[in-house]
């Protein structure tokens, strides 16, 4: 499955990239392709969430279909405030 | 508007909403103006606004990155929120974009009868807006270095 | 300038403090920027605005009447409540006089680092403020009968 | 001794009158007086506080001289709320 990842903030500042394709069947394989990639991001992503199409995903066993979008959201601005 | 449903207990709650996530500067008196109404007793409005320094280290620029969702986030967590108090109306702006110090970042804007209820009601605003709108904070200091708020 | 001495404990403290008892039309815009720095985080401004009803009974015109020991006893109140809280400036006013439905009767605006300290801080000087003042207010309303507010 | 008395908003609106000067020895004498001068202004009384000279006076037991002004405030409008 071809997934669009698109990097935010810190995570985009890290991997030095904005969006990148990327294979696996689930969200799983998705991030450790992403770290493989960008050795830089794996850094950020412990701290991260992560959207699946826009909607919350917090399973990283979920299956991803071609064309899906993933986000990396490192923390928000006001989230520790 | 937002029109907010209590999922809790069924019941329909709607209190008008002004919500805006913007790269213009945020005009205080149009979110006031919004909330304005003749039987309203109370309006308490927070701004939030970019500081020259922090943690002791002098800001020289910063920029706020928002998602692609943030509009529609802010206004199921405005509606949420403003679901919970005796308000009758909540204006809430978060601007993105690079912002000038001293400028507004996040206007928050309650009218009320009462004003327990408005101050109650834009703390809390303030409080679950910044902790749940996906908004980044890039600053830029003096010393050279930069920093994404919040990011080890 | 207000300057308020902390009887308890002999500290000199200090908070900036604009006070007006006035018969003019109150800008909030004026007083946000009387407590603007670009050091502090955070502005909470409470308006509170003359209502079209009071106790379910429309309210046609009213006006204000002040003490001349008002505008003295403002400065003595706000700059007692002020130096109780981590604040950067506040600024309130008072109108008296005529004054339209819609429009502010007192409005009190504070600037501190963090919200927090700023929401206390608005909210007790509204509090004192309204207690203390030596205005009063008179109601007529659209039955032809008339009071002063709080006087049986 | 000759004390002029100042009547505020509600004071003013029962006694029909803004200024009155009264004789009397103390505060409680020149408010006897108020009492005589205007019977209406007794109703408003009981709520009201008291300025001697523009301070505080809880005292109606207190000297008053030629000369001072004795006000009479009724509640205030922000005071029960």
């Amino acid at each position: 499955m071809a997934v669009t990842v698109r990097l935010f903030a810190a995570a985009r500042s890290a991997a030095g990239m904005r969006e990148v394709q990327l294979e696996g069947a689930t969200v799983r394989d998705v991030l450790d392709a992403l770290q493989v990639t960008s050795p830089a991001v794996a850094r950020v992503l412990p701290q991260c969430s992560y959207l699946l199409n826009e909607v919350a995903c917090r399973d990283h066993s979920a299956s991803v279909a071609d064309g899906d979008v993933l986000d990396v959201l490192p923390p928000f601005a006001g989230g520790a405030h | 508007m937002v029109t907010a449903g209590n999922a809790l207990d069924n019941e329909q709650v709607s209190i008008p909403a002004y919500v805006s996530v913007t790269t213009d500067p945020i005009s205080v008196t149009d979110l006031v103006r919004h909330v304005s109404t003749t039987h309203a007793g109370a309006v308490v409005t927070f701004s939030g606004d970019v500081r020259d320094n922090d943690h002791g280290r002098d800001v020289l620029s910063l920029e706020y990155e928002a998602h692609p969702t943030a509009q529609t986030i802010l206004e199921k967590v405005v509606s949420q929120v403003a679901a919970k108090f005796e308000v009758e109306a909540v204006a809430v702006a978060h601007r993105h974009g690079p912002i000038a110090i001293g400028d507004a970042a996040l206007v928050v804007c309650v009218s009320a009868r009462h004003r327990g209820p408005a101050f109650d009601a834009c703390s809390a605003l303030v409080d679950e807006v910044k902790a749940q709108i996906p908004i980044w904070k890039h600053q830029v200091f003096a010393d050279g270095t930069d920093e994404w708020v919040n990011c080890a």
